[in-house]
């Protein structure tokens, strides 16, 4: 994107919003800004309608100061909580229907692709984990499988919370929440596992406990997925409202559940991404 | 009534932890020449994430307005 | 890619000189996507849109088409062909029956993003037990999703219809999905005379930013970023939003008017029209219906034709003036439940006139001697 | 001609019905008819029933689908009649009077005694061509039975002539590009591979149509004995 672009015509100012105004001058576009620079600029994120505590909020806050290119970044999002979210994000970003985000994103990138042979753009998918484990699976595998270079990023808050937290795939067994009233059933999916099966060539699970490891986990779906093929990235998201636990607990919810060993961070790299995350990071030293 | 954080100016160190917990964008702003942070009350949820992670115990939750 | 001369679309509909071919309505698709400056496809097999979507692969192998791949079911392509298209790309599909109705909550919000996806749909039944014969039955669901729907009735009609589809699509106060509805086997497997044009020329390429709506590629300002924004909430600026965009597809449709009449040459297209007794039909049910009146005609009664080619924008007001005088109105159709009759008894002023039927479902050719017993009915 | 001829041609998957109607559509519109081609709309099998449509006209022919009032039926195979395997049943309602039969048998099939009278109320002619074994005697390959077919219609009628069937053979199997399924495509090659060259492939089939043209033979059905057949020649 040329920064230009958008900035503000002279006599103009005045009427533009606040919040476009603060973009526009203090924005992360072209600028390589990271996680560590936060609250030192204006965030591609707008105050959103999440609760308070929202472990899925942090994580997109976080994605999205760790995105390596956000001027040239389009972002396919799902319904789900996170969707109350996109409309307030600086980037362009495109929620079509529930579950389809991989399917629009494929044919998204492939489009961007023909128009901008010359130009890196970045397509990341982010949606909850009911969008991209249970109704868009077949969405997010297929777009695997088709060797897409789409980056897909999983907020797993482990329920469907947006319709008032129902269980899903990622559910922890045993959990009780609506449509599981004797609890769930049947185990978390392992989606990393499948994810590295078919053939990701980086695939990584995190969490907002830790910011700097998941900032480098981002850039790494993302840039993987530029240059050699479909990434995957799973961020642990606590939900306070649906587990039922206070919003300050989040992020010790996080380190209790690996203290417990039933979440565990981890990154699966093929010989090749690994041979291109070296070169990378290595030229940025 | 509402709640948001309070800040106590003079317990801040300026390690900026409190502003990789928090659920909210540009609540927490990070001033580079007196190496502190400033809270947006407005916009805080108070939600607490921050005053569980301070380490100097600058940030506490506290009612705003009615 | 292969070289090909960009050419006015008018000139590509009205002036080249055209080639008499004689091929399938399914080969007729590929000779207009050969020349509709296509940058992307994206194919899944149903029967009996399979074949088009196979040509139009062919296109892809001989550098026509630009992009092409086959997605995992209807849905997922056309949620992939959204995306394309919000990419700033050209792209079409195809599709048909159970495949229309797979991918059913994609049309509405195609629409409601004012995407100009062009997309062929090939008509077949979709009820249970499974049928892959034809039946228009798909086009009652498609009705109210805000797409434009051209419905074709020969294999020269598909390939005129879908060139200019593309055009009235991306028109800027159009710019929303177009659907062309071809009876599958009827139009899709017959093999009749076709005019087409050089394979030297094609349309002008697309140019997204003339969209209403922003391109969804980083090169325009992100004009979304607004602070509490109304989506998904229960007040009145919410309500107020969403209403006036539904209107607004819909304002979009009607606008689509002024370009059908330009490029379609009307939305109905009329013979003998002051008769007594009008047939209106869409699809094949019109090439029946000349074969019913020519019979009728034989034993001196009389029949004039309505042939309604746009069925959204609906022919409201032409419908309604063609039908005044008339003593019967006949709608004969390929489907069950009579959608095409719905939507006449809804403008006529004096609907009791209407004849709903003859119908064929489940897969039957209509025989024009039921329309024409229709016509001997009406007219003692 | 100003009439319209609806010709319904039904056999068994695989013998060609719908290639069959493919030429003949060509070889007439070559000869400046308009002709409309059609397959059943099913999903056709090795060796299940199949069936094809050709209309032919001097003017324009807006009717569409599967013939129900056909002028000539061209049955590619036996079983079509005598097992039933045929998508319109009873067989051979809706044809019309006088109505021509061409039938691929080597002799006179046992027809019922109900269709031979209903036959022979309608005026009808009936035919009986040894097609597949002129496929086989002559092209080598059973595979041409559907040309053989073609080549008893050119006997019988004067639908279309020799030369138009040779230049629509040719088109068929040497020219551009042309829509077929993926099993009609595996038969196109097994078909193409048992000759050199095209030309060839042309050659030997058009001695086929020759050939069968002059072995189609007419049978009269008797009135009086309602349900029996004499050789007409």
């Amino acid at each position: 994107m040329n920064k230009n672009l958008f900035k503000i015509s002279p006599g103009f100012e005045d009427i533009m919003p606040a919040e476009y105004r603060e973009l526009v001058h203090d924005g992360p576009y072209g600028k390589n800004l990271g996680v560590s620079d936060l609250g030192t600029f204006k965030e591609l994120l707008e105050e959103h309608p999440l609760c308070a505590g929202c472990g899925l909020a942090l994580s997109l806050r976080l994605i999205l100061a760790s995105l390596p290119n956000p001027e040239d970044t389009i972002i396919v999002g799902s319904t789900g909580c996170s969707s109350l979210a996109f409309p307030q994000v600086g980037v362009h970003n495109i929620h079509s229907l529930f579950g389809n985000q991989n399917a629009v994103a494929s044919g998204l990138k492939r489009a961007l692709k023909l128009r901008f042979p010359e130009k890196t753009k970045d397509v990341v998918a982010i949606a909850g984990d009911g969008a991209t484990a249970d109704i868009g699976l077949d969405m997010v595998m297929h777009s695997w499988f088709r060797r897409e270079n789409i980056a897909t990023i999983m907020l797993d808050n482990e329920a469907y919370a947006n319709t008032g937290g129902q269980e899903s795939g990622m559910s922890p067994q045993g959990t009780v929440l609506y449509m599981a009233p004797k609890g769930k059933k049947f185990p978390k999916i392992s989606l990393p596992e499948i994810a590295r099966e078919v053939g990701c060539a980086y695939v990584a699970v995190g969490s907002p406990a830790q910011p700097r490891p998941l900032e480098k986990m981002v850039r790494r779906t993302i840039l993987v997925a530029r240059e050699i093929g479909p990434t995957y990235l799973q961020v642990f998201c606590p939900c306070p409202t649906n587990y039922k636990f206070k919003p300050q607990e989040t992020v010790a919810k996080i380190k209790q559940r690996e203290k417990e060993g039933t979440f565990q961070t981890r990154e699966y790299i093929t010989l090749e991404a690994q041979k291109l995350l070296t070169k990378l990071e290595e030229g940025k030293k | 009534m509402y709640v948001a954080v309070k800040l106590e100016d003079g317990k801040c160190t300026g390690c900026k932890l409190c502003i990789f917990i928090c659920p909210e964008p540009n609540v927490l702003k990070f001033s580079k020449e007196v190496k502190k942070v400033a809270v947006n009350e407005g916009r805080c949820k108070g939600c607490g994430l921050c005053v569980t992670i301070c380490p100097k115990e600058a940030l506490a939750s506290a009612s705003i307005g009615n | 890619m292969i070289e090909q001369k960009i050419v006015e679309p008018e000139y590509l509909f009205f002036q080249a000189d055209r080639e008499e071919v004689f091929i399938t309505g399914s080969e007729a698709l590929k000779e207009a996507i050969k020349r509709a400056n296509v940058d992307m496809a994206i194919s899944y097999p149903i029967t009996p849109q399979s074949e088009s979507m196979h040509l139009v692969g062919d296109l892809y192998v001989e550098g026509y088409v630009r992009e092409y791949f086959r997605g995992e079911n209807e849905f997922a392509v056309m949620s992939a062909v959204a995306g394309a298209s919000m990419g700033g790309v050209r792209v079409f599909t195809a599709t048909g029956g159970p495949g229309t109705l797979r991918a059913f909550e994609i049309f509405p919000a195609w629409a409601g993003a004012r995407v100009p996806v062009v997309c062929a749909f090939m008509t077949r039944g979709v009820n249970s037990p499974l049928s892959i014969q034809p039946d228009t039955i798909e086009m009652a669901f498609m009705l109210h999703t805000g797409i434009v729907m051209f419905h074709a009735e020969t294999a020269q009609d598909l390939y005129d219809m879908l060139l200019k589809a593309f055009v009235i699509a991306e028109k800027p106060d159009v710019h929303i999905p177009v659907g062309v509805f071809a009876d599958g086997f009827f139009v899709t497997h017959t093999r009749e005379k076709v005019k087409i044009d050089p394979a030297e020329i094609k349309l002008p390429p697309y140019n997204p930013y003339s969209s209403p709506v922003p391109v969804m590629d980083m090169e325009n300002v992100p004009v979304r970023h607004m602070r509490d924004p109304f989506v998904m909430k229960s007040n009145f600026i919410s309500y107020a939003a969403h209403a006036s965009w539904q209107q607004e597809i819909l304002a979009a449709a009607e606008r689509a008017r002024k370009h059908i009449h330009k490029y379609l040459g009307g939305l109905v297209e009329t013979e003998n029209e002051e008769a007594e007794i009008l047939i209106i039909a869409s699809g094949t049910a019109v090439s029946q219906s000349r074969e019913a009146i020519a019979l009728a005609c034989q034993e001196g009664l009389n029949a004039g034709l309505v042939k309604i080619k746009s069925i959204r924008p609906f022919p409201e007001e032409e419908i309604r003036k063609l039908t005044q005088k008339a003593k019967a109105v006949i709608v004969p159709e390929f489907n069950r439940v009579g959608w095409l009759c719905k939507e006449i008894k809804s403008v006529v002023e004096d609907n009791t006139k209407v004849v709903g039927g003859p119908r064929v479902f489940g897969g039957m050719t209509m025989p024009p001697h039921l329309i024409l017993a229709e016509i001997r009915r009406c007219s003692q | 001609m100003n009439r319209k001829i609806s010709i319904r041609m039904s056999g068994l998957g695989g013998q060609g019905v719908v290639t069959a109607a493919h030429i003949l559509g060509v070889a007439t519109t070559l000869e400046g008819l308009v002709s409309t081609v059609n397959p059943f709309f099913g999903a056709e099998k090795r060796l299940a029933p199949a069936e094809s449509y050709v209309r032919i006209s001097s003017s324009q022919i807006d009717e569409r689908g599967e013939v129900l009032y056909p002028n000539i039926i061209m049955i590619f195979h036996p079983h079509v009649i005598t097992l039933g395997k045929c998508y319109t049943m009873p067989f051979f309602d809706g044809l019309q009077p006088e109505g021509i039969l061409i039938i691929n048998s080597e002799q006179p099939l046992d027809l019922s005694k109900e269709d031979l009278t209903k036959l022979g109320q309608l005026n009808a002619r009936l035919f009986y061509l040894p097609a597949t074994q002129i496929a086989t005697q002559v092209a080598e390959t059973e595979l041409s039975t559907n040309i053989a077919m073609l080549g008893g219609l050119v006997g019988v009628t004067r639908l279309v002539s020799v030369e138009a069937i040779r230049e629509s053979l040719a088109e068929r199997f040497g020219g551009r590009k042309f829509l077929a399924s993926a099993t009609t495509a595996a038969l196109d090659d097994v078909l193409k591979s048992k000759f050199a060259q095209v030309t060839q492939l042309v050659d030997r089939n058009m001695e086929v149509v020759h050939k069968a043209s002059e072995a189609v033979q007419e049978y009269f059905i008797k009135k009086k004995e309602a349900g029996s057949l004499c050789m007409l020649r």
